[in-house]
C-alpha cells in the first residue's frame, strides 16, 4: 500500500505543497523541451525534404557550436565569427550534397541513415583534430545573450527564470515562425514542401532537387548552431552533448517524423514529461530516470499511435 | 463437380476513411473454374482480391469460403486455408534466389522445429529437400531452371512474374488469385502465361480468380467474369454475356454516366 | 523422372570419380544390347548415364540401366514392336529416349532418331518413309506436331511421351507415357518369367547383320535418304576409335547435340556402349553451358560452329574486361599462341617458355578452360565442318586436345582422324584404324571402312551410286594427301568448279576462310564459270552488335546493322584479308574474291537457305537473291531486294531493302596488292 | 582465378542445398578453420590473440546477433549493446549463484535470458517500423543500461559497481580469470563463435531463415505465404538477443575480464551496427568482415605510425581513426552498399568467371 | 626503407614480437586520453606526467643513470581501448602502469599478480586495493574515495563546530551514477548514521551528464546544507552552473579533487566559493615546475598548452609522475639493479618514503605532504586540504585534514576481503616485503 501511495499519491502531494517547485520544473521541463524541439526541428527538415533520417543532427549541433566557440577563441569578434559559422554550415551542408546525398540518391532510406553515422564519426573525427577534445565555454555576453535569472515570488515561493532560457525560447520560437514564413511563403519554401511530395513537382518548380538537399541541409545547419549555442551556454560545448541531442530522437517519434508543430509539441511534451518523472517519480526507484523516461514514453505513446502525434495515418497499399 | 462453390462474397461493402471502394458486390467462384474480375482503372478489382484474402476487412458483408462464413481472417490464416496471391506490382522477396522464393511457399507445410533448424540435418534436412522436390517440379512446369539460383531482384519482369506466380503454386493453393497476371508482357510471354495459368488450373485442379486488362486474354481464359466498375458489380456471366453487355460496353467505351 | 534408380550411384555424390577396377574394353559382343548386358555385368554400378533433371544430376549405373532398357524393351513389345519394326525418336537428349534406342535394338527393331527442330513436313516425310510404328517423343510439343501428320503416316500407331505437362488431357488412346511402358514392361518381367527368358534370348539372337539404326542424312539437295547401319559394323568401328583414343568407363561426355546426328549416336552412345563410359544428359538446350561446366567430360565432341560461337563469346567477353585484365590475357595468349601447341604436341620447347606458359596456365588458360568446361577434357574432336586454322590452334594453345576428324554417316563416322602429335588445322588427319582411302581420278576422296554403311533405306539404287563397283564408298567431297600422308578436303566434289579463265574454284574453301572471323556468321561463293568470285556474307549479329556497341554505332535491326557503311568497311577488311592468304596459295591465288555484299537477312534453315546440319545451299541462294547474284556479276553498286523470311512463331513476313555491293583490291601471288 | 568447378556435379539435393556447395570454398573453409585453430595460436603473439582476435571474435558474434534482425529481418536495433549487458550480467549472476556449475554452461545459458529481455522490447515490433523501432530499442538499450546501474543486485552490490570475473576452470584448465592464458580464453571464445557461426548459418538457410527474409523483403507477401510477422519477428529477437547475449557474456568473461555498465553504452550499440552496415547486411561473413575491419582497422592506424617512424600523437590517431571510420562508413555506402561481404561475392564471382569480367 | 618498415609494423601488430627496446632503459607506458568526452581533464593529466618524466630524462638522464622510455598509449578513456593498451604494452616489460581510469583498473587488478606488472591507480580505481596483503600489486595512493569522503565530512564538521553539529543537518551528495559515484554511499550511509545527519543523494546518469536541471530542483526542494559532488568531465561544470542558477551557497558546495579551474570558470563569478578537496598545489610557483618549463616546455617537448601548467590536473600529473619515479628510483636502491623490472618497482612502491627532505630536493618542497607506504598499506591515507575557487584559480584555505582512517580502514578490510571471496580462488600473498610497517 505503501508503494501504491508513494506512486500515486505522494507525488501529487508534493506538487500541492510546493506549487513553486512544481512551476519551476514544468518551466525547466519546458525550457529543455524547446531545445529537444528544436534539434528536432533539424531532423524534421531534413526527413521531409529528402526523406533522410539525419542522424548526424545531433553532432552538427555540437560542430556548429564548436566552430563558433574556437572561433572566438581565435580571437574572432563574436559576430563574425557567428557569420563564419553561419558559412561552415553552409560548407558543410555542400560537402554533404556532393558526398553523401548525391552518391547515394536512390538508395534504400536505411542505407542514407547509415550514412549520416558516418558523417557523424568524421565530424567528431575532424572537430576535434581541429578544436580538441576540451569542452569550452560559451561566450554568451559577446553573443548578447543575457545572463541572470529573474525570479518570480509566486505561489508562496520563488520560481526563478533564467533569462538565457527564456532568450532560448524566445529564439526557438522566432526560427519556427521564420521556418513557417520561409516554408508557407517563400517560393524556395514551397518547392521545399513538394520535394517532400513529390520529387518531380519540385523540379518544375526550376530547383534542382541537389539545390534543395543543399538548403535543407544549410537551414538545419542554422537551426543546429542555435540550438548549440543554446546548449552550450547552459553546459558547456562538449562531445558530450550529442548524447544529449539523442533526446531527440523520442520527440521525433511523439511529433511524427514530417511535422513541424510536432516537433515543437513533441518537445515540450518530452521536455516536461521526463522532467515531472525525474522530479516527481524517480527518487522511488532511485533516480537517474531521466536517460531512458523519454523513449518510454514515447514508446508507449507509439503503442497506440504508431505515427506520431502529427504524422499521416500510414495506409499500406499492396 | 464445377457447379460446387468454393467461394461466395456475400454484399461486402468497403471502405477507406469514408471513400468507398467497394459497394455491396456478391459473386461467387466456383471450383476448379478459371473466374476473371474485370473492370476499368479503380473499379476495386485489387481491393476485391485483398478483401478475399484477408487483408482489407469488409465493413459489410461476408465472405464464405468452403461455405464457411469469416467476417475477419488474418492474410496467413487465408494463407492457411489454402488461399494463395500474386501482385499486381511483382511482390518477390527480392533479396532471395529464384528457388529460395519458391520454397518460400511451402512455408506453411514445413514443421520442423527451430531445434532441428538449427542443425540442418536429419528431420531438417530430409524436410528441406523433401520439398525441394516439389519446387523443382513447380520449376520445371514454369520453366524456370536456368534462374533457378539467380537472385529474383536481378530478373526481367515477365520471368518475375513466373516465379511469383510459382511461390503461389509452391502453396498447393485451392484458390489462386492473380492480380494482373500479365501486365506489361510482351505478346509472347503472355502465350506463355496463359498458358501456364491454363495448365495450373486443368493438371492441378486449382480454382483461379484473375484480374486482367487484357480482355482478349480473359475472354479466352476465363469460364466467367465479373465486371466491376467504381466498386459496382456492372456485369457477371460467361465471357460471351458479357462481352455484349451494354453496361459492360458503356463502362469500357467510358460513357458519360 | 522417377524411374529405378538405386543408392550404388549416389556413392558418386559431388562428382568424384574413380576409374574401376574392372576396366577393360568389352570383347565379342557384336550388338549394342550385348554390350549393354556386359557392362551392366562387369560394371553394373558403375555410372552409365545421367541427367540433370529437378535440379540434380540424377545417376543410372550400367546395371539400372540394363535392368531400365529391358523393362522398356518388353513395354515396347506389348505394345507391338517385333523385330524389323521401325520406331522413331523425336527429342533432346535424355536418358529415356536413349534407352529406348536400345530397347529397341533389343528387339531387333530399328531405332529411327529424327531431327527434333525439324519443322512438321520435312519430319513427316522421314517418317512416312521410314515405316514408323511408334515415335517416341519428348514432349508436347513433339506430340502436337506427330498428332498434326498423324494423317499422313498410316503405319504409326503409338505415339510415346517422356514429360507429361501439358498432355495429361490429351486422348490417350494411341498415347503412351515411356515411364509407363516401362513400367508396365518391368512388371511383366517380374510377374512372368518366361517373359524374361524371350528378352534374353532376342538379345541373343542379335547378330551384327541387325540392322543398328537409321540416321536420315540431311542431304544438301534433295530428300534426306535413311543410312541403314549394321549393329557388327557398328561396334566395330566404335571399338576402333575407342581404342585408339583410350577411352575407358572413367571417361564422361556430355551428350547434348542432335540425337538424329551420325556424331552424336557415334560418339555418345556407340563409342560410350562400348567403352562403358559415362553420359550425361543436360538439362535444357539453354543450360548446356552450364551443365558442360558441371559435368567437366573428358572426351568432347561439337562441331565447329560450337567452338565458334564459344570463341566469339571469349572475345566479346574479354571486351569488356578491365584494361589490365585485358592486356594480361592477350599476353598470356599471345604466349599460348607461340608455345601452346608446341607443349601439347611435346615439342622441345625451352624452359622459359614453359615457365611463362605454365605462369600462363595458372592466370588465364587454366581459369578459362574451367569457365569453359574444358577442364577435364583429355581428347576433344571437332567435325562436320572445316574449322578455321585461327580458332583450332587457339583451342589447342590454350592446352586443349583438340583434334579434327573427317567424317561421314555412310561411314559411322569416322574416315579419318588427327593423330596426338601431328595435328594441323588444314588437314583431317590420317585414315583412322581399318579405313581404306583412295584418291579417285577427279580428285574425289572414297573409303572403305568397318562402320561403312549397308544401304539407303528403300533406295538401293542410290545406295549403289554411292558405292564403287570395288566396295569404296564415294564421299562426294574433294580432296589430297598431304606430303606426311594426312588428308585435306577441299570441297564437295560437284562444288569444286573452275573460273572462266580455268582458275580452281572451291566455295566452301573459300567460305570457310571467311567464317573464320568471328564477325562473320556464313559466307556464299559464287564463281563456278565466271570471270571472278565473289560472295554473300552474314554478319554475326552478337559480335558485330558489340561491335558496334563499343564504336557508337546506333541500329534497330540486323537488316539495318548489317547495310551499315562502317559495317562494310569492318567486313571488307576481313575479305581483303581473306585475299591476302588465297594469295599465298598457288593453287587458290587466282581465286581471289573480287566483289562482296552483306545479305540484308539471316540464313535460315526454316527458308530452306540452310540444311538442317547448317550448311549453306548455294544454289537454292542464289535462286532466292537472284537480283543480288545477278548484281554481282553485273557491275551494280546498289541492287534492291525483297525476299520473304520465316519468323520463329512460323509467320511469314516480307523483308525488302537496298543492298550495297563492295569491290576489292588483287592481291598478287607474292602478296604484293596491285590494281585490279 | 582459383575456382575450378569443372566436374563438380551435384547428384543429391542434400549435396545442392549444402552450404558451401563448391569445392574449393569448402578448402577455403578448412585453411580458415585451420588458421584459427592452430596457425594463430601456434604462430600469433599474446597481443594478437588477447587484443585482436578474442575481441574480434567477439565482436562478430555479437554482429551476427544484430545481423539476424537487421540484415536477415529488416529490423533496425540500437540496442545490441545493451543485450551483450544482458548476457554479461546474466551470466555473472548465474556464475555467483551457482559457482559449481561450468561457466561454459552459464555462458551459453545467459544467452537464454539475454533472449527472453530481447523478446520483450521485441513486443512493439509488431505495431511500430523502420525508424520508430530503431528509436525504441534506444529505450532498451538505456533503460537496461540504467538497470546495470541502478540495480545493485546484478553486481552482487560491489561497491566498484563493476562485475569482476572469478576464476573458473574447465577440466582443471583456467578459462577465466587472470590465470586463463589468452590461448585458453581464445580456444574457448573460438568453439562457441565456430558453433554458434555453423547454428546461425543453418538457421538462414533454412524455413526459419527464409522466413525471416521474406518479412523483411516484402512483408504483406510474407503474410499471405501463411507467415505469421509476430512470432516470425519475435524469433528474430529471440535469436539476435541470444547471439549478442553470448557475446556479451564472452566479451566480460573472457575478454574484458571486469566491466562496468558503460561497456554497454550506446557507442557499442552503434559500432556493432557499424560492422554489420560495412559487412554486409544479411550476411555472416559479413558480420566477420565488419567486426575485423571496425575493430581491426584503428589497431593498424593506431600502431601504423608508430612503427612507420612518423610521430603522430596519440589524440591524433585516435581522431583520425573516428574521421577514417566514418569516411569509411560513407565510402562503403557509396561504393558498395552491400559492404563487404558483396564486394567478397563479387570478388568471389569475378574469381569464379576469371579471366571473364562477369 | 619506408616498405621495410611497413612490413616490420605489421609484423609487429600482428604477430607481436616484442621488439627488444634499447638496453639500458626502464619502459614507462602511460595510457591517457586526449580525447573522448574526458579529454578535458585526461589533456592536462597526461601532460603532466609526460613532461615530469620526460624533465626527469633532459635534467638528469633519466632515473639512477637509466634513461626512461616513455610511450602514451590513447584510451579514449575506453575500457576495452585501455585493455588494449595494456595488451600492446605488455610484452614490452612496462615497469608499472597507470591505467586513469577505474573501468580499466578494475580489470587490471587481478591481471597485475599474473603478469607482474603493479598497478598505480592514484586516488582512484578500487578503493579497497589500498590493502596490500589483499593487493600486492595495486597501489592507490594518496587516498581512496572513502578518506575524500571522511575529510570532505570533516571540514564540514570544522564549518559547523565540530564532528556533533552535524547531527540533524541534510548533505547532499550529487555523483556520477557509475560505480566511482556510487562507491563512497555505503561508507555516506555509515557517516550518516554515526553524525546523524540526513543523507540526501542525486545520481547524474552518464548521459544526462550536461543535464542535471532535474537533480538541481530536487536540491532546492531539499535544500541541503551541504552539498558534496563526486563528479567527473563535463558533469562538474554544469554542476557548477545549475548551482548558481539554483542560488546554491557555492561556499557550501564541495567537490572532491577532480574539478578543474575550467569547471568552475564556467560559471564566471557567481562560481566564486566552490571548493574541492586537493593534495597538492594548484600554482606553478615550484621549483619541480620550473625545471618542466626549462627542460621540457621550453624546448617545445611538451605538448601542454602554456597557461595549463600548474593548474590542478597538470599538477596532478606532476605528482603521479613523481610516484612513479621515486617507485623506480627506489626499486633501483632496493635491488641494486639499474635496469629495473616490474616486480622490483612494485617492491620500489611497497617501501616509498618520500619524506619532506625528499620533497625538497624533488623541488616540491610545499607542493605536497609527505607519503609513505608499505606491505600493508598501498595508499598512504595521507592528508588533504581545502581549496576555494577565487574567480580565476583555486586557493588553498585549510591547513592539512586528515581522513577518518579508523573508519575507513574497517571499510576497506571487509571489502578487500568480499573482494578475495567474489573472486576466489584469489592468490595469498607471497611477494617478499621489504618493509614492515
Amino acid at each position: 500500500m505503501d508503494i501504491l501511495y508513494r506512486i500515486f499519491i505522494d507525488p501529487f502531494v508534493q506538487m500541492g505543497g510546493a506549487p513553486d517547485l512544481l512551476v519551476q520544473t514544468l518551466w525547466e521541463g519546458l525550457v529543455g523541451g524547446v531545445l529537444y524541439a528544436l534539434i528536432a526541428l533539424g531532423f524534421v527538415l531534413i526527413f521531409k525534404a529528402s526523406g533522410v533520417f539525419n542522424f548526424a543532427q545531433g553532432i552538427m549541433m555540437v560542430f556548429a557550436a564548436l566552430t563558433l566557440v574556437g572561433l572566438t577563441e581565435k580571437g574572432v569578434p563574436a559576430p563574425l565569427a557567428l557569420l563564419l559559422t553561419i558559412g561552415v554550415m553552409y560548407l558543410l551542408a555542400v560537402a554533404v550534397e556532393r558526398f553523401v546525398l548525391r552518391p547515394l540518391v536512390n538508395q534504400p532510406d536505411i542505407m542514407l541513415f547509415m550514412a549520416t553515422f558516418g558523417l557523424t564519426y568524421v565530424l567528431i573525427g575532424v572537430g576535434e583534430l581541429i578544436f580538441g577534445g576540451n569542452p569550452k565555454k560559451m561566450p554568451t555576453d559577446a553573443l548578447f545573450l543575457p545572463s541572470g535569472a529573474i525570479d518570480l515570488k509566486i505561489l508562496g515561493g520563488l520560481v526563478s527564470l533564467q533569462k538565457l532560457d527564456i532568450a532560448a525560447a524566445v529564439i526557438a520560437s522566432v526560427m519556427v515562425a521564420g521556418l513557417a514564413i520561409f516554408f508557407q511563403r517563400t517560393r524556395i519554401g514551397r518547392a521545399l514542401r513538394a520535394v517532400a511530395d513529390d520529387h518531380q513537382a519540385a523540379l518544375s518548380v526550376g530547383i534542382s532537387l541537389n539545390q534543395i538537399w543543399i538548403i535543407v541541409w544549410f537551414t538545419a545547419g542554422v537551426v543546429a548552431l542555435a540550438t548549440g549555442i543554446m546548449w552550450g551556454a547552459r553546459s558547456d560545448v562538449s562531445f558530450a552533448l550529442q548524447v544529449i541531442s539523442l533526446k531527440a530522437l523520442p520527440v521525433l517519434i511523439l511529433g511524427g517524423f514530417t511535422s513541424v508543430p510536432g516537433a515543437i509539441v513533441g518537445g515540450l511534451i518530452i521536455g516536461v514529461g521526463e522532467k515531472l518523472g525525474e522530479f516527481y517519480w524517480g527518487p522511488l526507484i532511485g533516480g537517474g530516470i531521466e536517460s531512458w523516461l523519454a523513449y518510454a514514453i514515447a514508446l508507449a505513446f507509439l503503442l497506440f499511435r504508431p505515427q506520431g502525434l502529427f504524422g499521416e495515418k500510414i495506409i499500406e497499399r499492396i | 463437380m464445377k457447379d460446387d462453390i468454393l467461394l461466395a462474397v456475400r454484399n461486402v461493402s468497403l471502405s477507406f476513411g469514408g471513400v468507398r471502394a467497394i459497394t455491396d458486390v456478391s459473386f461467387d467462384i466456383r471450383k476448379g473454374e478459371i473466374r476473371a474480375i474485370i473492370g476499368p482503372n479503380g473499379a476495386g478489382k485489387t481491393s476485391m482480391l485483398n478483401v478475399i484474402n484477408g487483408f482489407y476487412h469488409p465493413q459489410e458483408g461476408e465472405i464464405l469460403f468452403h461455405g464457411r462464413a469469416r467476417r475477419r481472417m488474418k492474410p496467413y490464416e487465408a494463407a492457411s486455408q489454402g488461399i494463395a496471391r500474386t501482385f499486381q506490382n511483382v511482390a518477390l522477396f527480392k533479396g532471395m534466389s529464384t528457388l529460395d522464393n519458391i520454397l518460400a511457399g511451402r512455408t506453411l507445410k514445413m514443421h520442423r522445429g527451430f531445434f532441428w533448424q538449427t542443425l540442418r540435418h536429419g528431420p531438417a534436412l530430409a524436410e528441406e529437400i523433401e520439398h525441394r522436390k516439389f519446387c523443382e517440379e513447380i520449376i520445371d512446369f514454369l520453366e524456370i531452371e536456368h534462374i533457378r539460383k539467380a537472385p529474383v531482384g536481378s530478373l526481367p519482369y515477365g520471368l518475375q512474374k513466373r516465379v511469383e506466380l510459382g511461390r503461389a503454386l509452391a502453396m498447393e493453393p485451392t484458390l489462386l488469385l492473380l492480380d494482373e497476371p500479365m501486365a506489361g508482357m510482351n505478346l509472347e510471354e503472355k502465350q506463355d502465361m496463359s498458358r501456364f495459368i491454363i495448365d495450373v488450373n486443368q493438371q492441378y485442379g486449382t480454382t483461379i480468380a484473375l484480374i486482367e486488362h487484357d480482355i482478349g486474354v480473359v475472354m479466352d481464359l476465363s469460364d466467367r467474369i465479373v465486371v466491376l466498375e467504381y466498386g459496382h458489380k456492372i456485369a457477371d456471366g460467361v465471357p460471351d454475356a458479357v462481352k455484349n453487355d451494354q453496361k459492360v460496353i458503356d463502362a469500357y467505351l467510358g460513357v458519360a454516366h | 523422372m522417377r524411374i529405378a534408380q538405386r543408392a550404388t550411384a549416389r556413392a558418386h555424390d559431388e562428382g568424384e570419380r574413380k576409374v574401376a577396377a574392372t576396366a577393360r574394353p568389352a570383347g565379342t559382343e557384336d550388338t549394342f544390347p550385348k554390350l549393354l548386358r556386359h557392362h551392366a555385368q562387369v560394371r553394373g554400378a558403375r555410372p552409365a548415364f545421367r541427367h540433370k533433371d529437378r535440379g540434380v544430376w540424377r545417376t543410372w549405373s550400367w546395371s539400372e540401366t540394363y535392368d531400365n532398357v529391358r523393362g522398356l524393351a518388353q513395354g515396347l513389345q506389348t505394345l507391338g514392336l517385333r523385330a524389323g519394326d521401325k520406331i522413331a525418336i523425336v527429342g533432346a537428349n535424355r536418358p529415356l529416349l536413349y534407352w529406348t534406342v536400345t530397347a529397341a535394338q533389343m528387339l531387333r527393331a530399328t531405332p529411327v532418331p529424327v531431327y527434333a527442330d525439324a519443322v512438321a513436313d520435312e519430319m513427316a516425310y522421314v517418317l512416312e518413309n521410314a515405316d514408323v510404328k511408334i515415335v517416341a517423343a519428348q514432349d508436347q510439343e513433339q506430340v502436337d506436331k506427330l498428332q498434326s501428320m498423324a494423317d499422313r503416316l498410316k503405319l504409326l500407331d503409338y505415339i510415346l511421351y517422356d514429360e507429361e505437362r501439358g498432355l495429361r488431357s490429351y486422348d490417350h488412346a494411341r498415347l503412351r507415357r515411356i515411364e509407363d511402358v516401362l513400367a508396365e514392361g518391368r512388371r511383366a518381367l517380374d510377374d512372368d518369367p518366361a517373359l524374361a527368358r524371350a528378352l534374353d534370348e532376342s538379345i541373343d539372337a542379335g547378330t551384327a547383320d541387325d540392322h543398328s539404326i537409321m540416321l536420315y542424312t540431311s542431304g544438301t539437295t534433295g530428300r534426306s535418304k535413311g543410312v541403314v547401319l549394321a549393329a557388327g559394323r557398328s561396334v566395330a568401328a566404335a571399338r576402333d576409335t575407342v581404342a585408339f583414343d583410350g577411352i575407358t568407363d572413367a571417361d564422361e561426355q556430355l551428350a547434348y547435340l542432335p540425337l538424329a546426328w551420325v556424331g552424336d549416336h557415334y560418339m555418345n552412345y556407340a563409342q560410350a556402349f562400348v567403352a562403358g563410359a559415362c553420359i550425361a544428359c543436360p538439362e535444357s538446350a539453354d543450360t548446356v553451358q552450364e551443365d558442360l561446366r558441371e559435368i567437366g567430360p573428358s572426351f568432347y565432341f561439337a562441331p565447329p560452329r560450337v567452338f565458334e560461337a564459344m570463341l566469339t563469346r571469349v572475345t566479346i567477353r574479354m571486351e569488356d574486361a578491365s584494361a589490365l585484365k585485358r592486356r594480361m590475357f592477350d599476353h598470356f595468349i599471345a604466349v599460348a599462341r607461340k608455345w601452346g601447341e608446341k607443349i601439347l604436341n611435346r615439342e622441345s620447347v625451352p624452359l622459359a617458355a614453359r615457365l611463362h606458359y605454365a605462369l600462363g596456365e595458372a592466370l588465364v588458360y587454366g581459369p578459362l578452360k574451367n569457365v569453359l568446361g574444358f577442364s577435364n577434357i583429355r581428347v576433344a574432336y571437332t567435325a562436320g565442318e572445316a574449322i578455321g586454322g585461327e580458332l583450332f590452334s587457339f583451342f589447342r594453345s590454350i592446352g586443349l586436345n583438340l583434334k579434327q576428324l573427317y567424317g561421314q554417316t555412310e561411314a559411322f563416322l569416322y574416315v579419318t582422324a588427327h593423330p596426338d602429335g601431328a595435328i594441323r588445322a588444314e588437314t583431317v588427319g590420317l585414315p583412322a584404324p581399318n579405313v581404306e582411302i583412295r584418291i579417285a581420278a577427279d580428285g574425289e576422296v572414297q573409303f572403305k571402312s568397318p562402320g561403312q554403311f549397308l544401304t539407303y533405306y528403300k533406295d538401293d539404287e542410290k545406295a549403289r551410286e554411292t558405292m564403287t563397283p570395288d566396295g569404296f564408298v564415294r564421299t562426294g567431297d574433294a580432296g589430297f594427301f598431304e606430303e606426311d600422308g594426312q588428308l585435306r578436303i577441299l570441297d564437295r566434289a560437284k562444288d569444286v568448279g573452275k573460273l572462266a579463265d580455268g582458275t580452281l574454284f572451291a566455295p566452301k574453301y573459300i567460305e570457310n576462310k571467311l567464317k573464320f572471323f568471328p564477325n562473320i556468321k556464313e559466307a556464299v561463293a559464287f564463281g563456278d564459270r565466271c570471270d571472278f568470285v565473289s560472295v554473300m556474307l552474314n554478319i554475326e549479329l552478337t559480335a558485330v552488335g558489340a561491335w558496334a556497341e563499343r564504336n557508337n554505332i546506333a541500329y534497330a535491326s540486323y537488316q539495318e546493322l548489317a547495310a551499315h557503311p562502317r559495317v562494310y568497311e569492318l567486313i571488307g577488311k576481313h575479305v581483303d584479308e581473306v585475299n591476302a592468304a588465297l594469295a599465298q596459295e598457288p593453287r587458290m591465288a587466282g581465286a581471289q574474291i573480287k566483289r562482296f555484299l552483306i545479305l540484308p537477312k539471316e540464313l535460315d534453315a526454316d527458308d530452306g537457305e540452310l540444311t538442317r546440319t547448317q550448311k549453306v545451299r548455294r544454289s537454292f541462294i542464289a535462286e532466292r537473291y537472284k537480283p543480288l547474284s545477278d548484281g554481282l556479276y553485273n557491275g551494280a553498286d546498289i541492287v534492291d531486294i525483297s525476299t520473304e523470311v520465316t519468323f520463329e512463331d512460323g509467320r511469314k513476313g516480307l523483308i525488302s531493302g537496298r543492298v550495297k555491293i563492295v569491290d576489292l583490291a588483287r592481291h598478287d601471288a607474292a602478296g604484293k596488292e596491285r590494281a585490279a | 582465378m582459383f575456382y575450378r568447378e569443372v566436374g563438380q556435379f551435384k547428384t543429391t539435393y542434400a549435396a545442392d542445398q549444402a552450404i558451401f556447395p563448391i569445392r574449393q570454398d569448402r578448402i577455403g573453409l578448412a585453411i580458415i578453420l585451420f588458421a584459427a585453430f592452430v596457425l594463430i595460436p601456434l604462430l600469433g603473439g599474446e597481443f594478437l590473440i588477447a587484443s585482436v582476435m578474442i575481441p574480434f571474435l567477439v565482436l562478430a558474434l555479437a554482429a551476427i546477433g544484430l545481423n539476424v534482425l537487421i540484415g536477415y529481418t529488416g529490423l533496425i536495433s540500437l540496442g545490441t549493446a545493451a543485450f551483450m549487458g544482458v548476457g554479461a550480467y546474466a551470466c555473472y549472476k548465474l556464475s555467483t549463484i551457482f559457482p559449481q556449475v561450468n561457466v561454459l554452461v552459464w555462458i551459453v545459458a545467459s544467452g537464454f535470458v539475454s533472449s527472453a529481455v530481447g523478446v520483450v522490447f521485441g513486443l512493439p515490433s509488431l505495431r511500430i517500423k523502420g525508424f520508430y523501432l530503431a528509436i525504441a530499442t534506444l529505450a532498451a538499450q538505456f533503460f537496461l543500461q540504467w538497470c546495470f546501474v541502478r540495480i545493485g543486485w546484478l553486481y552482487n552490490h560491489n561497491p566498484s559497481g563493476a562485475i569482476e570475473v572469478p576464476g573458473h576452470t574447465l577440466f582443471g584448465i583456467p578459462v577465466t580469470g587472470p590465470q586463463a592464458t589468452p590461448i585458453t580464453r581464445y580456444y574457448v571464445v573460438l568453439v562457441i563463435v565456430v558453433v554458434m557461426t555453423w547454428f546461425a548459418s543453418n538457421l538462414v538457410h533454412g524455413r526459419i531463415g527464409r522466413s525471416w527474409m521474406a518479412v523483411r523483403d516484402m512483408d504483406i507477401a510474407a503474410q499471405l505465404m501463411g507467415i505469421k510477422l509476430l512470432p516470425a519477428k519475435l524469433l528474430a529477437f529471440a535469436v539476435s538477443s541470444f547471439y549478442a547475449g553470448v557475446a556479451g557474456a564472452l566479451m566480460v568473461f573472457m575478454w574484458l575480464g571486469a566491466a562496468e555498465p558503460e561497456a554497454f553504452n550506446i557507442n557499442q550499440s552503434f559500432i556493432l551496427l557499424f560492422m554489420v552496415i560495412i559487412g554486409g547486411l544479411g550476411s555472416l561473413i559479413g558480420s566477420f568482415l565488419g567486426a575485423a575491419l571496425i575493430h581491426v582497422l584503428p589497431i593498424i592506424v593506431r600502431f601504423l605510425p608508430d612503427a612507420l617512424g612518423v610521430p603522430v600523437g596519440a589524440a591524433t590517431v585516435e581522431h583520425l581513426t573516428f574521421v577514417i571510420t566514418g569516411a569509411l562508413i560513407l565510402f562503403f555506402l557509396v561504393v558498395e552498399p552491400h559492404g563487404l561481404a558483396q564486394l567478397w561475392r563479387i570478388a568471389k564471382q569475378k574469381l569464379r568467371v576469371w579471366p571473364f569480367p562477369y | 626503407m619506408k616498405l621495410k618498415r611497413i612490413v616490420l609494423a605489421c609484423a609487429t601488430t600482428l604477430s607481436l614480437v616484442a621488439p627488444a627496446l634499447a638496453q639500458e632503459s626502464v619502459f614507462v607506458p602511460l595510457f591517457t586520453y586526449r580525447t573522448g568526452p574526458f579529454a578535458g581533464s585526461g589533456t592536462s593529466i597526461a601532460d603532466g606526467m609526460h613532461d615530469y618524466l620526460s624533465m626527469l630524462n633532459e635534467r638528469d638522464g633519466g632515473i639512477g643513470g637509466v634513461k626512461l622510455a616513455i610511450e602514451e598509449c590513447e584510451t579514449g578513456y575506453d575500457t576495452k581501448k585501455g585493455l588494449e593498451c595494456y595488451e600492446a604494452v605488455k610484452p614490452k616489460g612496462p615497469v608499472m602502469v597507470n591505467p586513469w581510469s577505474t573501468g580499466i583498473t578494475l580489470p587490471l587488478i587481478p591481471k597485475a599478480a599474473v603478469d607482474k606488472i603493479p598497478i598505480l591507480s592514484m586516488a582512484y580505481g578500487l578503493s579497497a586495493s589500498a590493502m596490500g596483503e589483499t593487493f600486492p600489486w595495486v597501489f592507490n595512493p594518496p587516498d581512496t574515495y572513502w578518506d575524500g569522503m571522511s575529510m570532505i565530512i570533516k571540514y564540514i564538521a570544522a564549518q559547523e563546530g565540530g564532528l556533533e553539529k552535524l547531527k540533524g543537518k541534510k548533505i547532499g551528495y550529487l555523483y556520477l551514477d557509475a560505480g566511482y559515484g556510487k562507491e563512497p554511499l555505503p561508507f555516506l550511509d555509515q557517516l550518516s548514521k554515526t553524525y546523524g545527519f540526513e543523507q540526501k543523494l542525486y545520481p547524474v546518469p552518464a548521459q544526462e551528464m550536461q543535464n542535471q536541471s532535474a537533480q538541481w530542483l530536487n536540491v532546492r526542494r531539499d535544500r541541503p546544507d551541504y552539498m558534496i559532488m563526486y563528479g567527473w568531465g563535463a558533469m562538474q561544470p554544469t554542476a557548477v552552473k545549475e548551482a548558481a542558477k539554483t542560488n546554491y551557497p557555492m561556499e557550501k558546495f564541495i567537490s572532491i579533487w577532480w574539478p578543474t579551474e575550467d569547471d568552475a570558470k564556467g560559471a564566471g563569478k557567481e562560481a566564486v566559493g566552490f571548493k574541492t578537496l586537493n593534495w597538492h598545489a594548484a600554482t606553478g610557483d615550484f621549483p619541480v615546475i620550473a625545471d618542466i618549463r626549462k627542460h621540457v616546455v621550453d624546448k617545445g617537448k611538451s605538448l601542454a598548452a602554456k597557461d595549463k601548467i600548474g593548474t590542478v590536473l597538470y599538477n596532478r600529473g606532476v605528482y603521479n609522475s613523481m610516484l612513479i619515479a621515486e617507485g623506480i628510483r627506489n626499486a633501483q636502491k632496493i635491488t641494486g639493479k639499474k635496469v629495473v623490472n616490474g616486480e622490483d618497482v612494485r617492491r620500489g612502491l611497497e617501501s616509498l618514503n618520500v619524506d619532506a627532505a625528499r620533497l625538497k630536493e624533488l623541488g616540491m618542497e610545499g607542493f605536497t605532504g609527505p607519503i609513505k607506504l608499505t606491505c600493508a598499506d598501498h595508499n598512504g591515507h595521507r592528508p588533504t586540504f581545502v581549496q576555494r575557487f577565487d574567480g580565476e584559480k583555486y586557493v588553498k584555505i585549510t591547513d592539512w585534514i586528515e581522513p577518518m582512517t579508523d573508519k575507513v580502514m574497517p571499510l576497506l578490510e571487509a571489502d578487500a576481503k568480499a573482494y578475495a571471496e567474489k573472486n576466489a580462488p584469489w592468490p595469498k600473498r607471497t611477494e617478499v616485503c621489504d618493509v614492515k610497517s
